[in-house]
């Protein structure tokens, strides 16, 4: 399972890598968010592969950890999820407004192609 | 020997909501129109919940039908606002 | 004791009276220069005050701590050749700003100029009584930039700026080398400080780093001495008023490079590479000045290049680095500093009564302005070498160190020859200077009628003058003794012994300066005509220093271009490819050296449905990669396949917190990203001719696809590693121990992100408060690109059809669209809300919490605008999603602030179960509240990030002002 | 990651051909999304899904878990109702804009003179 | 309606929803539970729905038998067509339903019965001709059809709504 | 520090951030009460660092630094805030900055979009974040905070050249953020912790065949780095970044790329100091090289800029260089100078951008750009409606004062006397010098590089100064108000103040650097700082 995981990982990079290295501002967008999803995966499987672990605890004393996923790169992937979010609105919005104002939609502000 | 029966039935099942997924993911990624993309996402989605549900009872675990239940409630969300999107040439008017 | 605070006032005072001129009106010319004159003249009583101190070792000492870990402390240091030049720039100084209260003109802002005067007056006075060569540094540089604002002084004349930049360009350069070059020196000696390098002559001219120290310091001391091949920002430096002409180019400025060669002159001189740069530097000068001066048709201009001679002269004295040497190098600058100044006052003069400095121009203004004539004739008598004046007493003393065998080169060979040359030459432009300007006939179509100066202006010049004659007649008397101090304070007990008699017999010297004077005479009785049709000197001329430095500083600034070109972009795509492989790079590095190893932890069996799903969220990535450029919402769609992939693996990697949040801001985002699709204009493949992409867009398509797939294998490799390993005693057990007994929540990540780690969650939420602000504010000020701003096709097409058809009226289509669906969506409202609330009260036993309650919250507020229209929203619900940011955001730190009145930590959180009859026993839990702020705040920011967008369509536009004028009117 | 819960024979029966069951009609369902020939036709194919699939899965989990917790577990029902009520939403936003976009290109290909013969008329 | 008392039944509704979410019964989530569904209810009461009157009647149970079973048989149908009907054409294509409900949350209740029922696709309401497109997956006879639904499901649902 | 003076240490990151929540609640009309509000805040921002700065410096003790344990957990589980020398310095330098810029905008450019203040008070907080948090995932907060805050800010004010110069910025910040995120999790993927103080007790122990995966994160993490100090190559963004920005911001903006080069030099430190071994030579090497090449294409960028603008950009650029090198070079003397540099081209490039606006208006007008009339009903007219509320009275004799403050700029940013920027220069080149051993082939070039990086500024500096104050145009008169003048004032006297004061100032910083490199007491002093309770609130 651990290589299907890690393909995923590197598919969704190389996607959005190829998508962030295109010239227009939407594909960069699609491109970070491709990344983002490759992030999030990997700082989750940083606490490695657990299947059926759901770091919720039963109430009471005695918790045995071993019995549960990391719990900790779960909270930071909470956190980047979050900023991921902020940032492609952000994103989205600045290249709408570069668009509006420099009347093309390539990442420089001109038209390069052709 | 019913719990390894119930346990093949179950992965079996997953396999084949996988398969149903993978039909879905054809017609979204295939088109050939906007429309049939859209329909194709909106069956991954529910497809996916079903899968869910699956995973729910494999796991005898509560966790899943919660997520199930984000898509059952909310997931039509994109799919209007794509519709829309379609119809209108705009999300929200 | 008694003479340090005297030295620090001395060192201080013209620096407090250039701030104080700053600050004086414009128009207070006499105060200023009142101010200035008595600072230079106070000065100037100190100094003559201190000089009994000199007596004795010779030097007086001052030190004030300053930066003590460098080495680096004020060190005010007097010794005879300090004396003896601060005696100069004070003398000078005094005289220049008399003279110049009266050559500035009324309209010029005086204060200013006497500020800068004065600065640099002071500055002049650091280098020459710095103790401390980084010190000396200091000032040096400093004085670069007083004669850059005093060159400057009238910048509305282009020469005056660019005379003004040269010098600074240059001197500056110059300085930095000589900073360079001291530091070398420190590190040799490991010191600064004066004293202790001056005695480590020998350390330092046998370490390996002499010749680089040297050469950089002579360049430092060349440049600001004007020397071949720096000379050129001399003579473009006379576009500053005349005083300062005659202030930096006699006794301080230009001097200063000399200073420094004197200052350490026991301590570089002796070695065959001092002679060898410094003699050869200071011939050429000597002659290339002397040669250029004959040609000049510009009186400053003639002085100028006069200047540069001499100073080549001192520089060849010094070179030659015999002790005799050394003292008629320098006697001939206090010499050189008295006629030079005397003789530019007079250019001044004679350019303020007449109105030009042409020496074409000018003729017989012996009629005119008799006393200044006899003055400027006794003073380049003494620039020419004539005996009874000061000039012929250094000249003799130079042609017989000209004659002196000092290393057997070629060069010594020939000096006494070259040496008799440059004295002719100097008196043919001496001469040339008298006889053109005073003599002849009267003049003709002068700017102004000449006539004789203001007596106060002329004294400066008297006195000068009189100081020629003086010196040179009774030299032993007058200068002696100080020669002699200043000579002492250099060489010590090295001190040779020297004669400062007019009359040393009929001698070589003495035939070299008849020589020179016959000779020079002649040469200008021959060649008096075709020297005023010269253009420029003739072979020097040639060496156009400006144009050189000009060529030399466009063709920097034009290689830094292309260079930057190359090595730079303002490209995002070449920046981010960069910044791509240098990660890759970076980042594999380590595993090239280390080697790429797995770990030993057993694998996990494959689950087929969930290979299936990323056979999915692969295929949906690839695609959307593909798409998106032409196919924007295919793209999107594609983009919502492997998010929900990804999704489906939080759970199954047993995170149902991410899951469950994922899913809801996957909703959010692709509404979010749909409803900016909207402001992008349809895309048209490109067309590439014959279908084929050019080779430069396939070469950079395939390093681009290098590059993704080289990241994707690189990402998988290190993740696949990691899997394989078993993991490291983390910090989280920490978490899933305490998690329920001492924060009394089962759902260990929503404890983390409320509890142990709440404080990310702050500035996590701090992070959406700010993107929403932007938002909204950048969106205020949005203006769509020209052809998304009218209504998309969609609209135009069913509203004309709806227009069309008489049963029907606008707006119809979307009515009917919406009539059924809008009452499901309607219901929802209040279903989403209950689960909103759902999610959010459980967050901390189970998946949910405030930031995926907020979303859902948020879904909920989205799909009422979706089914009716932001309008018909807003006109039933009020929603102020700014004071729900600001509300919850207060909220969460409110919260966590409030630990502190129980004296414990921010954030610190309270729980306790309690006992409530119906409910049973519940956890009460101050994170709660927290999750509670985190909500509001998530609410608010993404309904104003999403609404903000939406009303982009239903904007209306201003009335422009000429419709207001017109109703008005009406 | 074969497993499955504890359940007695009765229920592991019952429930595993009711989710072998749900998962075969859903499949058959998006196997029509790939069959069928037109949008409108395919529209029709998830709705399989939707109501039989996802019924029999929903009563194999209200099952399960009831059997698991030993009381009734009924919010599987909550489920059944947000997808019965929210899948019509899409579905008919979805087709009505189909509808609008085969219109315009139809006309647009009346215009151009490309249209076939065969091609059946789409209602105004 | 009033704006300022939600619908007894509509808080009624979500109080059990909560209930269900939660699953529980215990006084404390009633409790809870009323307080959520009195905020939601509000939320709902200031987008001003349609008013709802709904009549309980013995036509809701046969509704949902009648629903019930049909949904069963047109799966069964539409699985057949699916999987083995392979030549083509169909005779898919569009019906023009007249209808005479004129209440909204009867006609989205309409809408949500013929969309999930496969087979039948609910397309376009037109207020004006008080008519609504269908589309028919397997269209065999139209008028039977149109008569099968005004029959079978109008007419309940007018009786409950209207 | 104890009872309340204890939670001070929370102070830079909470003050800003309650007060901006609060002025959401009031819309654009209270523009007023919101410039007194961030006023206020950025003044006791000053006080605080300053006893802050106190706090941590007490005479003849060898200070350990201020821990804050955030919850009350314990390190390395919970978050921690740790001050000492260098980052009360920081803390300090950010204050001054803040106050000043904000000082500034109130001039007029406050209003020339809506939310000026509220961005900027986080953008406050975010940075005082990064230089008090001890956690490295907190650390990737607090950069998102200031990144966030300041993407707002480069387009405050709007206009074309803002809008692309800002799309750049955002773009690549975003996917270094990613970076980050990577670096971070490989970390604790080998590790266990994201405590930097645990990091360092850790890091020793983790074996060696789990070497590649922590030096592999370490390297992407700083590749993040050095996107934000601006790294040649990573750096072609910033010029064009800061130009495009409303001077205010730029001048805030200074602090930026140091926060990069503070998080290096803690980092490395901390976590790959004395007995790290291989890993640290390794990035001083890197940074030492990197330093050069910055500072060779920010002299090729200061001779080529066309704009004063451009130039203070590329200017920062040889700061970051100059910075990297330095600390690559490992000297403990190098590195204090150094920070005394850091502290000297942060103010001067601060100063230089308040300056250059006035300088520079009249020509092609931005604000007459930004305020232009809106086009929207609900736009935000602000700027419009309050013409007669202009604060300041121009100053007489713009021009002198104008002029003064230039070469007083041109001065600091070359290095040249009297003020700061030449004993800081001095300072690095005598410690590179300093020593019994061979100076090596780099270093020579490093000191090379110095020189003639500022000599290029110099070259530069004249070039434009005399073009833009000295050359007669038809432009409109200059004009320069009290309240331009004074943050303007205030930077610059800091500065002569630095070199006046350089002994002290100097002394300090040499602390600082000691108790930076004294990784066991920043250890021992977070990890064992003692809590106020047992676990959670007692009840
Ligand atoms: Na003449
Ligand atoms: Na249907």
């Amino acid at each position: 399972m651990e290589m299907v995981i890690a393909l995923a990982i590197g598919i969704l990079t190389a996607s959005g890598v190829w998508l962030l290295l295109r010239p227009r501002t939407f594909q960069v967008i699609l491109g970070l968010s491709f990344i983002s999803y490759a992030v999030n995966l990997f700082i989750l499987i940083t606490g490695r592969l657990r299947t059926d672990a759901p770091p919720i605890i039963a109430k009471g004393d005695g918790v045995d950890a071993s019995l549960y996923a990391d719990p900790l790169p779960q909270a930071l992937v909470l956190t980047a999820i979050v900023i991921a979010f902020a940032t492609t609105a952000l994103l989205l919005v600045m290249l709408l407004i570069s668009r509006g104002l420099t009347g093309t939609d390539h990442v420089d502000g001109e038209d390069r192609d052709q | 020997m019913t719990g390894l029966l119930l346990a093949l039935a179950i992965t079996a099942a997953q396999v084949l909501l996988g398969f149903a997924m993978a039909c879905a993911a054809w017609r979204l990624a295939q088109g050939p129109r906007a429309q049939d993309r859209v329909l194709g996402l909106d069956a991954l989605y529910v497809n996916a919940m079903l899968l869910l549900l699956t995973f729910g009872i494999q796991t005898g675990r509560p966790l899943y039908f919660e997520a199930a239940l984000v898509i059952a409630l909310l997931g039509f969300a994109s799919t209007v606002a794509l519709a829309k999107f379609l119809m209108r040439g705009e999300v929200i008017e | 004791m008694f003479e340090e605070w005297p030295l620090f006032i001395l060192f201080v005072l013209p620096f407090l009276g250039s701030l104080a001129a700053a600050f004086l009106p414009t128009w207070a010319r006499n105060a200023a220069a009142g101010l200035a004159g008595t600072i230079a003249v106070v000065g100037l009583a100190i100094l003559i005050a201190l000089y009994p101190s000199l007596s004795g070792d010779g030097v007086v000492r001052e030190q004030i701590q300053w930066l003590p870990s460098l080495g680096l402390n004020l060190q005010i240091r007097l010794d005879g050749l300090a004396w003896l030049f601060a005696f100069l720039i004070l003398g000078i100084g005094a005289l220049v700003v008399l003279y110049a209260r009266y050559y500035m003109s009324p309209a010029d802002p005086v204060p200013r100029f006497f500020s800068f005067l004065l600065a640099f007056m002071g500055s002049m006075l650091g280098v020459v009584l710095s103790g401390n060569l980084i010190q000396l540094v200091f000032f040096w540089e400093l004085t670069s930039l007083f004669s850059f604002l005093l060159i400057g002084y009238w910048h509305h004349n282009q020469s005056a700026r660019d005379g003004a930049r040269i010098a600074l360009v240059v001197t500056a350069a110059g300085g930095v080398c000589l900073l360079v070059g001291v530091l070398l020196l420190g590190r040799i000696v490991g010191s600064y400080d004066l004293d202790t390098i001056l005695a480590s002559g020998d350390r330092i001219r046998a370490n390996g780093l002499y010749t680089p120290a040297l050469i950089l310091i002579l360049i430092g001391a060349f440049t600001k001495s004007a020397q071949v091949p720096f000379h050129f920002w001399l003579p473009h430096a006379m576009a500053a008023p005349t005083p300062v002409s005659s202030y930096l180019h006699s006794a301080t400025m230009v001097k200063a490079g000399i200073f420094v060669l004197m200052r350490l002159w026991p301590v570089l001189s002796g070695t065959d590479e001092w002679y060898l740069f410094v003699t050869t530097t200071g011939l050429a000068t000597l002659l290339v000045g002397a040669w250029s001066a004959i040609f000049q048709q510009d009186l400053k201009g003639l002085l100028a290049y006069s200047t540069i001679s001499h100073l080549g002269l001192i520089t060849l004295l010094l070179g030659l680095g015999s002790p005799l040497a050394l003292v008629a190098a320098i006697f001939h600058t206090v010499n050189h500093a008295t006629f030079k100044a005397s003789l530019f006052m007079a250019a001044g003069i004679i350019d303020h009564e007449t109105g030009t400095r042409d020496l074409r121009r000018l003729s017989g203004l012996y009629r005119a302005m008799p006393i200044t004539a006899t003055l400027a004739m006794v003073a380049a008598a003494a620039m020419a070498g004539v005996p009874l004046l000061n000039g012929f007493l250094s000249k003799e003393m130079f042609l017989a160190e000209a004659l002196a065998e000092h290393s057997g080169t070629y060069i010594d060979e020939a000096l006494p020859y070259l040496a008799t040359v440059a004295s002719a030459f100097a008196v043919l432009y001496s001469l040339r200077f008298i006889h053109q300007t005073f003599f002849g006939p009267p003049p003709t179509d002068l700017p102004r009628v000449p006539g004789e100066a203001p007596p106060w202006m002329r004294l400066p010049v008297e006195i000068l003058v009189l100081a020629c004659l003086v010196v040179g007649v009774l030299p032993t008397l007058t200068i002696g003794p100080y020669l002699a101090t200043a000579v002492r304070s250099i060489l010590g007990d090295q001190t040779p012994a020297y004669s400062l008699a007019i009359w040393h017999g009929f001698n070589r010297p003495l035939m070299m300066s008849l020589v020179a004077l016959v000779g020079g005479t002649i040469l200008y009785l021959i060649y008096r005509k075709p020297l005023n049709e010269a253009k420029s000197s003739p072979v020097v001329g040639r060496l156009k220093g400006r144009k050189t430095f000009e060529a030399v500083m466009s063709a920097i600034v034009a290689g830094a271009r292309a260079c930057e070109a190359v090595v730079g972009t303002g490209r995002l795509q070449a920046q981010l490819r960069v910044l791509l492989c240098i990660a890759l790079v970076a980042g594999g590095l380590p595993f090239v050296h280390f080697g790429y190893s797995l770990g030993q932890a057993p694998g996990t069996l494959v689950d087929p449905a969930f290979a299936i799903v990323w056979l999915i969220g692969g295929a949906c990535a690839i695609g959307a990669a593909w798409q998106a450029k032409y196919h924007r919402l295919a793209a999107l769609i594609l983009m919502s396949g492997s998010g929900l992939a990804t999704c489906i693996t939080f759970f199954w990697l047993s995170a149902p917190d991410l899951g469950i949040t994922q899913l809801l801001v996957e909703i959010v985002t692709t509404v979010l990203l749909l409803l900016g699709l909207r402001w992008l204009p349809k895309r048209l493949p490109e067309m590439w001719s014959g279908n084929r992409w050019p080779p430069s867009v396939l070469l950079r398509r395939s390093s681009d696809l290098a590059i993704a797939i080289a990241a994707g294998l690189g990402m998988a490799a290190i993740a696949y590693a990691i899997m394989t390993r078993p993991p490291p005693d983390s910090i989280s057990r920490y978490f899933l121990e305490r998690s329920y007994t001492e924060a009394g929540g089962t759902n260990v990540v929503n404890v983390i992100l409320v509890d142990f780690r709440g404080f990310d969650t702050l500035g996590e939420i701090t992070v959406l408060c700010i993107v929403a602000l932007t938002v909204f504010s950048l969106l205020r000020r949005f203006r769509p690109a020209p052809e998304s701003v009218k209504a998309p096709v969609q609209q135009r097409v069913q509203n004309a059809f709806d227009d069309a058809h008489a049963d029907r009226k606008i707006g119809d289509t979307v009515a009917d669209y919406l009539a059924i669906p809008r009452i499901m969506m309607e219901i929802s409202f209040p279903i989403i809300i209950v689960f909103a609330i759902y999610i959010l009260l459980r967050g901390h036993d189970a998946p949910g919490g405030g930031f995926a309650a907020g979303i859902a919250m948020s879904i909920a507020i989205l799909i009422q605008y979706m089914a009716k229209g932001a309008r018909q929203v807003e006109a039933q619900l009020i929603i102020r999603p700014l004071r729900w940011i600001g509300i919850g955001l207060l909220l969460a730190t409110v919260t966590g602030a409030g630990a502190w009145l129980l004296g414990y930590p921010f954030l610190s959180s309270y729980f306790r179960y309690v006992d409530l009859p119906l409910f049973g026993t519940i956890p009460v839990a101050s994170a709660l509240l927290f999750d509670i702020g985190v909500f509001a705040l998530v609410v608010g920011a993404t309904v104003v990030v999403l609404i903000a967008l939406a009303h982009q369509s239903i904007r209306v536009p201003r009335p422009s002002r000429p419709a207001t004028d017109k109703e008005e009117g009406a | 990651m074969i497993q499955a819960p504890d359940l007695p024979a009765w229920a592991a029966i019952i429930v595993g051909t009711l989710v072998l069951l749900g998962a075969a009609i859903t499949l058959t369902g998006s196997v029509g999304l790939l069959r069928l020939g037109t949008f409108y036709q395919r529209a029709h194919a998830p709705t399989l899904g939707t109501t039989a699939g996802m019924a029999c899965i929903l009563v194999a989990s209200a099952l399960c878990f009831s059997v698991l917790q030993a009381r009734p577990v009924l919010h599987e029902i909550l489920i059944a109702l947000f997808v019965t009520a929210t899948t019509p939403v899409t579905l008919m936003l979805l087709a009505r804009a189909a509808l609008y976009r085969d219109r315009e290109e139809q006309v647009a290909a009346e215009a151009a003179g490309t249209r076939k013969k065969g091609d059946t008329d789409l209602p105004a | 309606m009033s704006r300022r008392l939600p619908h007894p039944w509509l808080i009624a509704a979500l109080v059990l929803l909560w209930l269900l979410f939660n699953q529980s019964l215990s006084p404390g989530h009633l409790l809870i539970g009323t307080l959520v569904a009195l905020i939601a209810a509000k939320g709902l009461s200031a987008l001003r729905p349609l008013p709802l009157r709904i009549r309980l009647s013995s036509a809701i149970p046969r509704l949902a038998v009648i629903v019930l079973v049909d949904i069963v048989r047109s799966n069964l149908a539409v699985a057949r067509i699916v999987l083995f009907q392979t030549t083509r054409p169909r005779a898919s294509g569009f019906i023009n339903l007249p209808l005479d409900m004129r209440n909204r949350y009867g006609l989205a209740m309409l809408a949500i019965i013929i969309t999930a029922t496969p087979g039948t696709l609910w397309m376009r309401y037109d207020p004006a001709q008080r008519s609504v497109l269908i589309h028919v997956l397997d269209l065999i006879d139209e008028d039977a059809l149109i008569t099968l639904i005004k029959n079978r499901y109008e007419r309940l649902l007018m009786d409950i709504f209207e | 520090m104890s009872g309340w003076a204890a939670h001070l240490v929370i102070a830079p990151i909470l003050l800003p951030l309650v007060v901006s929540a609060a002025m959401l609640l009031f819309d654009e009309r209270r523009r007023k009460l919101k410039r007194w509000m961030s006023f206020a805040t950025t003044g006791a921002l000053l006080a605080i660092a300053i006893i802050l700065l106190r706090a941590t410096d007490p005479y003849g003790v060898a200070a350990a630094p201020l821990v804050y344990l955030l919850g009350d957990w314990p390190a390395p589980f919970g978050i921690v805030l740790v001050v000492d020398r260098l980052s009360a310095l920081m803390l300090l330098l950010t204050s001054v900055l803040g106050f000043t810029s904000l000082f500034y905008s109130m001039a007029r450019w406050d209003r020339a979009g809506p939310r000026f203040h509220a961005l900027f008070l986080l953008l406050l907080m975010g940075v005082n974040g990064a230089f008090l948090t001890g956690d490295i995932f907190n650390l990737f907060v607090f950069f998102e905070v200031l990144l966030a805050a300041s993407y707002g800010l480069v387009l405050h004010g709007s206009g074309t050249d803002r809008a692309r110069a800002g799309l750049h910025y955002v773009a690549i910040n975003v996917a270094t953020s990613l970076l980050f995120l990577i670096g971070v999790s490989l970390i604790y993927s080998v590790t266990g912790t994201l405590n930097m103080a645990d990091l360092a007790a850790r890091i020793p122990l983790v074996p060696r065949e789990d070497l590649m995966l922590l030096e592999g994160g370490a390297a992407i993490l700083g590749i993040a780095f050095l996107v934000k100090a601006g790294m040649w190559p990573l750096c072609f963004w910033l010029p064009g970044t800061y130009a495009a920005a409303a001077p205010p911001v730029a001048a805030m903006f200074a602090i930026l790329s140091k926060v990069g080069i503070y998080v290096i030099l803690r980092l490395t430190t901390l976590l790959f100091g004395d007995g790290a071994g291989r890993a640290a030579d390794f990035a001083d090497e890197w940074m030492l090289f990197g330093g050069l090449a910055t500072i060779l294409y920010g002299t090729l960028g200061v001779l080529s800029s066309q704009t004063l603008v451009r130039l203070a950009g590329h200017y920062v650029l040889i700061s970051t260089g100059i910075l990297l090198a330095a600390l690559g070079t490992g000297q403990s003397t190098v590195v204090a100078a150094a920070l005394f540099y850091l502290v000297s081209s942060t103010l001067a490039v601060s100063a230089f951008y308040l300056i250059i606006e006035p300088i520079g208006r009249g020509g092609e007008d931005e604000v007459a750009q930004a305020i232009a009339e809106p086009v929207f009903e609900d736009e935000y007219i602000g700027a419009l409606e309050e013409e007669e509320d202009e604060i300041g009275i121009a100053i007489p004799a713009t021009l002198a004062v104008l002029g003064g403050g230039f070469i007083f700029c041109a001065l600091l940013l070359s290095g040249l006397p009297p003020l700061s920027g030449f004993i800081a220069k001095f300072a690095i080149i005598d410690g590179l010098l300093r020593g019994d051993g061979a100076v090596p082939p780099t270093v020579w070039a490093l000191i090379t590089l110095i020189i003639l990086s500022g000599l290029a500024t110099v070259v530069a500096m004249t070039r434009a100064g005399i073009d833009l104050i000295w050359t007669p145009t038809e432009r409109p008169q200059l004009q320069l108000s009290i309240v331009e003048a004074i943050p303007i004032g205030i930077l610059l006297a800091l500065c002569l103040a630095l070199m006046v004061q350089a002994g002290a100032v100097m002394e300090y910083i040499e602390r600082a650097a000691r108790t930076l490199g004294d990784a066991a007491l920043y250890t021992s002093a977070a990890l064992d700082a003692p809590r106020a309770g047992d676990g959670a609130i007692a009840p």
